[in-house]
């Protein structure tokens, strides 16, 4: 057997590969098509059982009223790449070097920190949602797209530098005594080298922190009121005591994954390819 | 113009201007809240006439905790939820990974699919499931009564362990993108020299997957271990939308029950304890798993 | 009362430099004065300290305690690039995202140098290495050689006052190594720029170095030139190390044989040297190299158990009631296994070393 | 310009908008002399007020206009009401002057001014007296009920005449044998949302109603429970009895009356119970497979008679406003006749007024309107409490395990007398 065809497998795993990931195709795209038939159907198809299907029953009104919602659904979307990219970019500037020095620039008691950093995620938000609340609505913030930004930091900040910090201890070390060698102080070897051969986790990082600041809900129901609604917020409305308008639901989270899924397609390479394979040989 | 400082304590320095800013916007915006929120777990809180009125019973609420039998029917339920869901996700994660990383799963549809699940808002999430599991009209009875496998619709979410195993389900479905994304960036780090040499000493591929994929895979196994950990005992809007924390309490998990005394029974102060209590548990586990992951400390050195 | 003349200081003095990690040191109390224009060699088994002590010369890392002095300022406090070394780093550490125009330009671009002079230089060392024909490639699609040499024209570039090798060749083959080698030889007779050289490989040093430094357990154990270090080790510790096929050791105990002190040796007893410097009784280890055993003539008896040609060589290895022995014949012996023989050492080629300290009497 | 979330006429309130924008600006220099309201409420479909939902919406400006006043409507999906007002109460920062209720008047009752009290004696004579049982406290009013929301039975006419029902039964055997008969054809007699324990239209509050049918009481003089009686066992019983004779099997599932709804709605059960905003729903062929087969009647009478629970949709006014006379005039401009005419009509909610109930425009278009006034003439108390979520809390967890069969009904009733009596004992 060649390398080549070790590394890449036989007919065998090149079978298993294939059903993996026509099981990996149908575990994650069958409820996203549901989803998408959910938002083109009538809400008495979707009831009816089985959920009828036929050509008559689809239709675009979902989206229409919807998309004619634009007053909320469109603030909605702004507000929510407002909040995204505001708390992405700043838990980025703010986490990759804190990062970085949790990893290698013998920061005393550094795991120690990075490990008091991660335990701020394991108290519920729902335990500092009501001191929050308080801090925030004295200092007149509520309702302000960047202050839910600034409080979106609280778990985006952290998980930024744990994920990080794993991929920055795996730097080889030779390339920072060389930037020493070659002249650059710690700042510029940060800049210089160690940035940009971490694309690739910066990348994941930048896509996690804003996914997670786009879908966040608790902090944004209690935090804003009409001006800085964020989209899920927009899509919980679909749902109300009485009557939830699933189809349009459906339709208005469709809409708002949009950005996301642009996201994915703009980092797709970013996110785990990085730079030709074995960048980091020897 | 030399400055006076060694090359070490010149990196410690700036090692601490780097990290200070993080550390010091954390503070602001958590500071604050957690100590708050450990001090209302030792409070009795009310609202009275038009404010809240706190009188300090020091582990009282604690003291509740013990006897209450919610409490410890949540707490079971969650450790379950939480280790299964944190095996799950990491396994399928890895799995999802492995896939990815082979040159049939290259191609960036995957990984655009694989974002899938995570984009969709939880909100919508929740509600999406819970009509595909609904017992009378959902697609997923229709497709299964379908295909023949079950003769009548199926009440999922009706019994406690069914009910509980299907959130678990739903959990795991949002959750393994994001793992399987780390994992994905950290097969693609293993320096594909090792490979080399494990195919020259002969080893099978299977071979070559436990002694070299997985102990490069260490680091970023410890990271979605504990991510996943954290997040696992943080579920609260499944349960809300899907269950209620029924049928009979079967679903009811310690952040779900935080915020239902917190938010619903507007009992703060024991919300803030059982808040805590998750903090405590979360700890536990985090470090659990961090000394299973990594059992040599200092081997990663 | 001798009147010195003036003259350069050390290009690099190390004073008592010492270094550990918490509670384990790697080395204690390094002296070492290196010459302007030396090329010298760090030499050890992995774990010596050597690498360390490189490093601290460096820059990049802190020493415990002691003095590091370059051209005889004190450099403790300054970073590498105001202590104006250049290194080659073990596994080259290129870095993966730059070309290789770019890695070699790094640290002249780090200086503020313009951007057409950076272009020249690099063009210049480029070409010098035969390495103008990939300049815009990545270190990844270069072969193990073109990065090695990517790595040396990094350290070339700026023309530094040192030199620094930190086991740079570790990741070639054989042939590649040797040929490494000998362009680093080159490179350093051409330019005369200071240089250490950290390596464990005895023959590398041997091969390349002015002086050689053997280190052991985070100590210099004998600093010197090739032929100091080989005919005349300092210690049974660099005997062992420097020679292939390694020297023999043997414990025995000096006696007075005749007048003249001799060494037993299990059932035998050999003279030597006269000079005095053995007492009676003394346990003493004595240390024969492959060489200095002739084969033919004299009164030890011994049978061989092994042959090994190895081209211009044969090395052979013989049993007697000392133990073991190892000589080196010219070109191909005709012994057979089990063949008796008779061999003669000369007293003068003996090392002996004390026992207990392990200093060369 | 205010949130403008209703799902129904996006467009027309696009231009609605635009409309507004365009006004001559000579109206705008008013602003700096207006007196200031925000009112806090459900998105619509939801009972929300005029300019949220679409109805009186001249009358509304006209009403501001009047009072020189500008009102901010600050609305929220219906779930999310509860936790965004708990935390602006905790924490001691709630902007609203008008602030919609759902049976947490007791819950919320230190942060709110009686202002009901103070009401028009006429309006107040056009109420049916027993709305305001569950926004008073300790005697004092602190709200209105502005719409007449009590769980009726629907049916499914269609079905029930197939076994021979030529209408809704009227007590629990007819209840059950119905049940039980139309169970067949893959279809179920008796649908419920049993899935969420708590709250107004929780698991307990059905109870609640079967309670009251059997003649039970929840609290005693005192406070305390008095549930743990033939009554209240007997309704637990009623309930299970309900579930063997053929209710759906994913009630227990259902955890909002939505889930549940839809199952009558797409004709696979034949009855519910359910709140007056089925009518409407059911008659949208959109959402509806049984467009003109539903009926409603009283609910089916236990020992006791009918009974049943009231949805308690309330105005209250915050302590903290500023300007609590105002306030009060724009509830009682929520509750005036015409607009609860518009309400009823427009909206489906029916209105609370009893001239407007009796109304023959509302009956004709919402006949229902006639069987929820009849409700109204049997009880319908839903025992609010400061800690009415914690009690129906665990008394719908005690119900659902009797339902799943861990436990006897009798059982089941005494452990949530415990329970109840352990929660009222701990508010002190």
């Amino acid at each position: 057997m060649s390398y080549a065809l070790y590394r890449r497998g036989g007919p065998g795993l090149r079978l298993v590969t294939i059903v993996g990931l026509v099981l990996f195709v149908v575990w994650s795209a069958a409820p996203v098509v549901w989803l998408i038939l959910s938002s083109l159907l009538q809400q008495k198809a979707l009831i009816a059982r089985p959920p009828d299907l036929s050509p008559a029953n689809l239709t675009l009104d979902n989206f229409v009223t919807v998309v004619a919602s634009a007053a909320a659904l469109g603030r909605g979307i702004l507000n929510s790449l407002i909040v995204a990219l505001f708390s992405t970019a700043v838990a980025l500037a703010l986490g990759a070097p804190a990062a970085y020095a949790l990893a290698r620039l013998s920061v005393p008691r550094a795991n120690a920190i990075a490990f008091l950093v991660l335990a701020t995620q394991m108290l519920p938000s729902i335990a500092i949602a009501i001191p929050l609340f308080l801090v925030i609505s004295r200092i007149g913030l509520i309702d302000n797209v960047f202050s839910l930004g600034v409080v979106y930091l609280s778990f985006n900040l952290p998980i930024v530098i744990w994920i990080l910090r794993g991929f920055f201890l795996g730097i080889p070390a030779g390339l920072e005594k060389a930037a020493a060698i070659d002249g650059a102080g710690v700042l510029r070897t940060f800049w210089h080298i160690v940035l940009p051969i971490s694309i690739p986790p910066l990348g994941a990082a930048a896509v996690f922190a804003f996914v997670e600041a786009w879908n966040e809900f608790f902090f944004a129901l209690i935090l804003t009121r009409q001006s800085a609604q964020t989209v899920p917020l927009v899509i919980a409305a679909f749902a109300g005591q009485y009557q939830t308008v699933f189809g349009q639901m459906m339709a208005a989270a469709l809409i708002s994954v949009v950005p996301v899924i642009v996201l994915a397609v703009v980092f797709r390479d970013w996110i785990v390819r990085g730079f030709a394979d074995g960048m980091m040989k020897g | 113009m030399a400055s006076q400082a060694t090359f070490e304590q010149r990196r410690r320095s700036a090692g601490l201007f780097l990290v200070a800013p993080a550390i010091v916007v954390l503070l602001a915006i958590l500071g604050y809240p957690i100590l708050e929120s450990m001090m209302l777990a030792l409070q009795r809180v009310q609202l009275n006439a038009g404010e809240i009125q706190r009188s300090f019973i020091g582990l009282g609420n604690f003291q509740r905790l013990l006897a209450d039998e919610t409490f410890r029917h949540a707490a079971l339920n969650t450790l379950y939820f939480s280790v299964a869901e944190v095996v799950l996700v990491v396994v399928l994660g890895f799995g999802v990974a492995l896939l990815l990383n082979h040159p049939l799963g290259r191609p960036g549809f995957f990984r655009i699919l694989l974002v899938v699940p995570w984009a969709i808002a939880p909100v919508a999430n929740a509600v999406l499931w819970k009509w595909i599991l609904n017992a009378n009209y959902g697609v997923l009875n229709g497709i299964l009564q379908s295909l023949g496998l079950i003769d009548y619709y199926q009440v999922w979410l009706g019994s406690p362990f069914s009910a509980l195993n299907f959130l678990l389900l739903v959990d795991v479905w949002k959750s393994v993108p994001f793992v399987a994304l780390l994992l994905l960036a950290g097969l693609q780090r293993v320096p594909s020299i090792l490979y080399r040499a494990a195919y020259m000493d002969g080893a099978s591929r299977l071979q070559a997957f436990r002694h070299v994929t997985l102990p490069s895979m260490r680091g970023a196994v410890a990271i979605a271990v504990v991510l996943q950990t954290i997040w696992s005992l943080r579920v609260f809007d499944l349960v809300f939308v899907l269950t209620r924390g029924g049928p009979a309490d079967a679903t009811v998990l310690l952040n779900f029950l935080a915020y239902r005394v917190t938010f619903n029974f507007l009992d703060i102060g024991y919300g803030a304890a059982i808040a805590n209590v998750i903090f405590v548990l979360t700890l536990l586990l985090a470090i659990l798993y961090i000394r299973l992951v990594r059992p040599a400390e200092g081997a990663a050195r | 009362m001798t009147s010195v003349p003036p003259r350069l200081p050390p290009a690099i003095e190390l004073r008592r430099v010492a270094k550990s990690f918490g509670t384990v040191q790697v080395c204690r109390d390094v002296d070492l004065a290196i010459e302007t224009g030396e090329f010298v060699t760090l030499l050890g088994p992995s774990g010596c300290g050597k690498t360390t002590t490189l490093n601290m010369v460096a820059g990049l890392e802190d020493s415990t305690s002691g003095d590091i002095l370059l051209a005889g300022r004190r450099v403790n406090e300054l970073s590498p690039v105001e202590r104006d070394v250049a290194m080659v780093f073990q596994n080259y550490a290129l870095y993966p995202h730059m070309t290789v125009a770019e890695n070699i330009g790094f640290t002249l671009r780090m200086r503020g140098m313009k951007r057409a002079e950076i272009a020249a230089r690099v063009t210049a060392i480029a070409a010098s290495l035969e390495l103008s024909h990939v300049l815009e490639r990545l270190p990844a699609q270069l072969s193990g050689g073109q990065q090695q040499r990517v790595a040396i024209g990094r350290a070339l570039v700026r023309e530094p006052r040192i030199f620094l090798f930190d086991e740079p060749f570790s990741n070639l083959d054989a042939a590649l190594r040797v040929k490494m080698r000998a362009e680093v030889k080159q490179l350093h007779q051409r330019l005369g720029v200071t240089s250490l050289f950290v390596t464990h490989d005895q023959e590398e040093a041997m091969s390349i170095s002015d002086r050689i430094a053997v280190m052991n357990r985070g100590r210099v154990e004998q600093f010197g030139t090739p032929e100091e270090i080989y005919a005349r080790p300092a210690t049974r510790y660099v005997a062992s190390f420097i020679g292939n096929p390694q020297i023999e050791l043997m414990p025995g105990t000096v006696e007075a044989a005749d007048g003249r002190p001799a060494v037993r040796l299990g059932a035998q007893v050999l003279p030597l040297p006269g000079d005095g410097r053995f007492r009676p009784g003394q346990k003493v280890e004595i240390g024969i190299r492959p060489e200095h055993v002739r084969l033919g003539a004299g009164n030890l008896s011994a049978s061989v158990r092994l042959v090994q040609p190895v081209g211009p060589l044969s090395h052979v290895v013989l049993d007697w009631d000392g133990g073991s022995l190892t000589a080196t014949l010219p070109g191909f012996s005709r012994l057979q296994p089990g063949e008796r023989v008779s061999a003669a050492i000369s007293p003068d080629d003996m090392l002996v070393f004390d026992q207990e300290t392990g200093l060369r009497l | 310009m205010s949130i403008q979330m209703s799902r129904r006429g996006m467009l027309q309130a696009a231009a609605a908008a635009g409309a507004a924008a365009a006004l001559p600006f000579g109206l705008s220099s008013h602003a700096a002399a207006e007196e200031a309201l925000t009112v806090f409420g459900p998105l619509p479909p939801d009972p929300a007020p005029p300019g949220a939902a679409k109805f009186s919406e001249a009358a509304f400006e006209a009403w501001k206009k009047a009072h020189g006043a500008s009102v901010t409507y600050d609305l929220l999906a219906w779930p999310q009401l509860h936790d965004r007002m708990a935390t602006a109460f905790a924490s001691g920062s709630a902007p609203w002057d008008v602030i919609y209720m759902c049976g947490w008047v007791p819950e919320f009752v230190s942060f709110l001014t009686p202002f009901a009290d103070e009401l028009p004696k006429s309006l107040v004579d056009d109420l049916p007296a027993s709305s305001f049982e569950t926004v008073t406290w300790q005697g004092k009013r602190y709200g209105a009920i502005f719409t007449l929301s009590l769980l009726t039975l629907f049916y499914n006419k269609e079905h029930l005449a197939e076994v021979g029902f030529n209408e809704a039964p009227k007590n629990w055997d007819e209840f059950k044998r119905a049940t039980k008969e139309l169970t067949r054809n893959g279809r179920f007699g008796f649908v419920a949302n049993y899935g969420d324990p708590a709250g107004i239209g929780g698991t307990a509050s059905y109870w609640m109603a079967f309670l009251q049918q059997a003649g039970g009481k929840m609290y005693g003089e005192d406070g305390m429970p008095v549930f743990k009686s033939d009554a209240g066992v007997a309704a637990l019983q009623m309930m299970m009895d309900l579930m063997a004779a053929g209710t759906d099997p994913g009630s227990i599932s259902y955890a909002s009356i939505n889930d549940s709804t839809n199952v009558l709605l797409a004709g696979r059960a034949s009855m519910m119970m359910n709140w007056p905003f089925m009518w409407n729903a059911a008659q949208d062929p959109a959402q509806s497979q049984i467009v003109g087969k539903l009926a409603s009647a009283i609910l089916p009478a236990g020992p006791a008679g009918s009974a049943s629970i009231d949805g308690t949709d309330a105005w209250t006014v915050s302590k903290a406003s500023k300007n609590p006379a105002l306030a009060r005039q724009l509830v009682e401009f929520y509750l005036d006749a015409e607009v609860q005419k518009r309400q009823a009509l427009d909206t489906g909610w029916l209105p609370i007024r009893l001239s407007v109930l009796a109304d023959p425009e509302v009956q004709q278009k919402l006949p229902n309107a006639a069987v929820v006034l009849e409700q109204a003439k049997h009880p319908y108390n839903s025992f609010v409490t400061p800690d009415f979520n914690q009690v129906t809390q665990a008394v719908g967890t005690e119900v659902q395990k009797a339902l799943q069969g861990q436990k006897t009904a009798a059982q089941a009733i005494a452990d949530a007398s415990d329970l109840v009596t352990a929660i009222v004992k701990r508010r002190g």
